[in-house]
């Protein structure tokens, strides 16, 4: 599955639809250019790859919102060889825009929750477009007490654009539901590993990522607000959403740099990331050797680091 | 955390087999006839006019256990008449001498795909699967057993509530049994709660509604109040499917909605999943 | 205030409107009978206090639902020096059929939580009659942990017609809820007492009463079901009532005597309870006297004590 | 569980006294006089327009603690431009001269009669009291702190949400500082969140409503997402009184909803029943 949308790939594309033509010109005037066409393409390939290395940081936003990514269901689907899906917050109702539940993966036990958007607009609004509401924070709470319950470790995937911003979810308590999830997560007894696969939006993203490890896809992004938000509130212009996204420092290397997440996964350029070999390798390495590592340590040492983890973040002048 | 002696993930394709020489029913309300295979893949009800087959305990019983692994505890205990209430002996002869059980509930031990359990089922047969004295006190006995064998806990309720013969005594089984999940709580024991078709009051609002993973059957009515008494009280007209699973799962209530066949390996999963420690304190 | 409407205080009534009958008549013919009056007067009295103490099940059932009787705000303004009440359940609302809070009672602090009914039909719209929803129930919860964090025992006051039985209260877990708080409070860290102020009225006031010590005042009841549902489902008459408030055993007399309550406090007769000090006394004395000795005792010793008074109810072959 | 020196429950009087010497305020949007008394009887709004007077960190201590018994902590800590995020210096800058304050929150320790505790007082002056580095910063020492000292912890909020400014490091104080009333929670700790007019975004959504016992100011508008991006984002019309402090009590976000006069005797009479422990474990 590529990925034919965004806009700096158009001049690209532009040449590829070229090629096509060329091809099949040569066909009916039945002569062979196979060979420069081959050349061509690959020089082709060579230039969008190296693209792709220099993305701006509008343009990896873009990336990370992009539906075709893989989303929690998918990855859970990669990483377990058996997950059941758990619902409900004993509570009011249950959120699709956060899943969770309990599965196998190579042996270990693990509960996992994430957000989950839908991949149309049907699934989209069935998912409330990854956006959770107090009901979703709830059942992830609950499921993450289980987890300690049982001595589960926990993976949370993050990609929301954020928690949702509605009537009924102020009225049910969303600020009350996300601070509850940073308390209970900092204080939870057993490893937590954090992958941001898309779009980390402001606390909807932060209430699954008080974690011990962070870790991000190299085309994610995390922030504290959308650009969009932040160039409408500080430059009252919502067009310069592209500048802000770069002021804002939220993509995944910037936010390496910052000490803020631990490592950057590297995503293959222009392919579905499940169909990487390499990339998924590289994913499976990552979780399990945090899990072993984390897994070695003491609940108390274990505590004490990840408070000091959130704790140290912060630059000041004293 | 428990004795695990062989997986056996295939296990919902056993029940299957059972059924392949097809008895078949006639519905006694619509007189639809269906075999054996279609009335649990229908979890029981009539597909034509949702008539419920009861299933007895004994049924769920043997729909889940490895065979003959099902060991009952406790089947002599019987429920008095402590109020000298009205009638109460004579319908408990009934009831005894329809079902052959002794009492609304079979507990015992069993193991399900190799994995061991402590089990218990309710009877709706048995006067409407109510609790009284003796139900509650077979519930906190297997509950006290499984935290004496580290063993995980499973109940299948279908019940009206609490039994009122008993008055008093019969309430104060709800937290009685729920005192008693309190402690497989703080032993850290697996406890799973399957809700069927139907159950209501006593027993939903206490140890059925307790559980880590709340599981329930397909189609199945679960509640607190009855739907005919809150129409009565409220004047209200219920909205479709209300206070069944589905609904229970929409408004979350309930984990996972299962049909009737599929709940063996559904519960082998879970086992599976549950059946070590990880990351236990250090 | 004196209850003046219950059917058995008829007969009485009547007689003491003829003395009065009689008195207006003496003055107009100048007469005075008023040794003869009040020698009639004296022996009506008796014969009223003598009727109180030959109640019958039902009418204590009725007695037991008057709404003039104190309240657990009333009795919360008797005990407490200062008293603050809390709201809301911290997820979807906050229940005026379940009122708690903390509150400062003769130099200790406890948590306080009852029913509260209301006294006419405007109050008691929106106190819902006393029948708790859901969320009565989570606030109680919430305050039961929280006086548990604090080491504060907890005094609770029962009188309710049961739990709601709306629609909305099953959307949002009704039984999910109770079962909750039986499970809570029997394993809450901190000395419990419970005292039945009027009507116990099945799962909706069971919530409320897993104690270490439980008060029934002596005109109240506590039932597993109303009789008039039982005489309805079992009768198919709900005029049996009065017969099956006896069949239940559910007076505070008849639970005394099967060791489900632990003290059944005489009530005066014919007067609000408030208003006698005697009553007042004994009542504050009962409720210190367990405060003080369930104190002492190490919490381990607690929670055993409450578990086996639990676990010891019911009557079985064996 | 803290130390009481003495106890003055005819707390608020106090503060009423002071404002016998009536000066006026003349509403900047209709023009309004009213007198201090009046003002801040009426919560700091403007009777007739609503228009809000913004208080001031100095003036919320100074409302509930005991004279001259406040000591500030920290007042060195300032906000640095990590990201070199274009302005922000010059709005700190600007900040600072209008208010006199180095960062959007005042911590310290001081005594409300009588009982000593750590208070933090946030100011909607400052750069709509959002929360940076210096302001998480200052709350988790000043939570840490309290739990060195064994004393309740008092945090008046008001504020915007994270500052946008420091991107992730301001998204990440929410984190930090819920962690920290994680710590405060291990240690049995009184903590009481006051929400004060605006509390929006990341601070309601992190320590502000992880009290034990959490109170709004009459009046105050309190939510996560701001009214006018729900109205954008939703394009519904916002129902009256949507967000403000009687409706967080309708529906069950807070414990009270208090004037800012009685404020100051209100958290007398919390301190005064959470002052000692009846039956702590044994
Ligand atoms: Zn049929
Ligand atoms: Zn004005």
């Amino acid at each position: 599955m590529a990925r034919n949308k965004f806009e700096f790939e158009e001049p690209y594309l532009l040449l590829e639809s070229k090629l096509e033509d060329l091809k099949k010109l040569s066909e009916q005037l039945n002569t062979d250019f196979s060979e420069e066409i081959n050349h061509i393409e690959k020089r082709l390939d060579q230039m969008m790859e190296e693209r792709y290395k220099r993305l701006t940081p509008w343009e990896q936003v873009l990336l990370a919102r992009d539906l075709d990514r893989p989303m929690t269901r998918d990855y859970i689907r990669l990483l377990c060889s058996d997950f059941i899906e758990l619902h409900g917050d004993r509570v009011y109702g249950d959120d699709l825009a956060m899943v969770g539940g309990i599965g196998m993966m190579g042996g270990r036990a693990v509960t996992i929750i994430g957000h989950q958007k839908g991949r149309n607009t049907k699934e989209n609004i069935s998912h409330n477009f990854g956006m959770p509401r107090p009901e979703g924070y709830r059942k992830a709470y609950r499921l993450l007490k289980q987890a300690e319950k049982f001595g589960r470790p926990v993976l949370t995937f993050i990609n929301t654009p954020g928690a949702d911003p509605g009537i009924g979810a102020e009225e049910r308590g969303q600020a009350w539901a996300i601070s509850e999830m940073l308390c209970g997560l900092s204080s939870l007894r057993v490893p937590i590993i954090s992958v941001v696969t898309g779009e980390g939006g402001s606390g909807g993203a932060l209430a699954l990522a008080v974690a011990d490890r962070i870790v991000m896809l190299s085309n994610t992004v995390f922030s504290v607000i959308s650009p969009e938000s932040c160039a409408s509130i500080l430059m009252r212009d919502v067009k310069r959403a592209d500048e802000m996204a770069g002021h804002l420092k939220m993509n995944a290397q910037a936010l390496y740099e910052m000490r803020i997440v631990d490592e950057v996964i590297e995503e293959p350029a222009r392919q579905y990331l499940l169909d990487s070999p390499d990339f998924v390798e590289k994913l499976k390495n990552t979780i399990n050797n945090y899990l072993d590592e984390l897994g070695s340590l003491e609940i108390s040492k274990l505590l004490e680091q990840r408070y000091s983890r959130f704790r140290q973040i912060g630059q000041f002048l004293e | 955390m428990f004795k695990k002696s062989y997986i056996d993930i295939s296990g919902a394709k056993k029940k299957q087999a059972k059924f392949e020489n097809e008895v078949t029913f006639s519905c006694p309300k619509c007189l639809t006839r269906i075999t054996a295979t279609e009335k649990m893949q229908n979890n029981d009800f009539c597909p034509k006019c949702s008539y419920y087959y009861v299933t007895s305990a004994w049924d769920r019983i043997h729909d889940v256990c490895d065979e003959n692994s099902f060991e009952e505890w406790n089947a002599h205990i019987k429920s008095l008449n402590p109020l000298n209430f009205p009638n109460y002996e004579k319908k408990m002869i009934k009831a005894r001498e329809e079902t052959g059980l002794t009492e609304a509930i079979v507990t015992g031990r069993g193991s399900i795909g190799g994995y061991d359990v402590v089990l218990g089922a309710m009877d709706s047969r048995f006067m409407m699967g109510s609790m009284g004295s003796a139900v509650g006190e077979k519930i906190s006995r297997a509950m006290e057993k499984a935290i004496q064998y580290s063993l995980p806990c499973i109940m299948f309720s279908s019940s009206g509530g609490a039994r009122m013969q008993e008055g008093m005594l019969s309430l104060m089984q709800m937290a009685k049994t729920s005192a008693s999940v309190g402690r497989l709580r703080e032993a850290g024991l697996l406890y799973i709660s399957i809700l069927t078709h139907p159950t209501t009051g006593g027993v939903t609002a206490s140890f059925a509604s307790l559980a880590d993973v709340i599981i329930a059957e397909s189609g199945a009515l679960v509640g607190f109040t009855g739907p005919r008494v809150i129409e009565q009280t409220t004047g209200h007209v219920l909205p479709p499917g209300f206070q069944r699973s589905e609904y229970l799962l929409k408004h979350g209530m309930v984990d996972l909605v299962q049909p009737r066949a599929e709940m063996r390996s559904l519960l082998i999963r879970l086992l599976n999943i549950h059946q070590g420690e990880n990351y236990g304190e250090k």
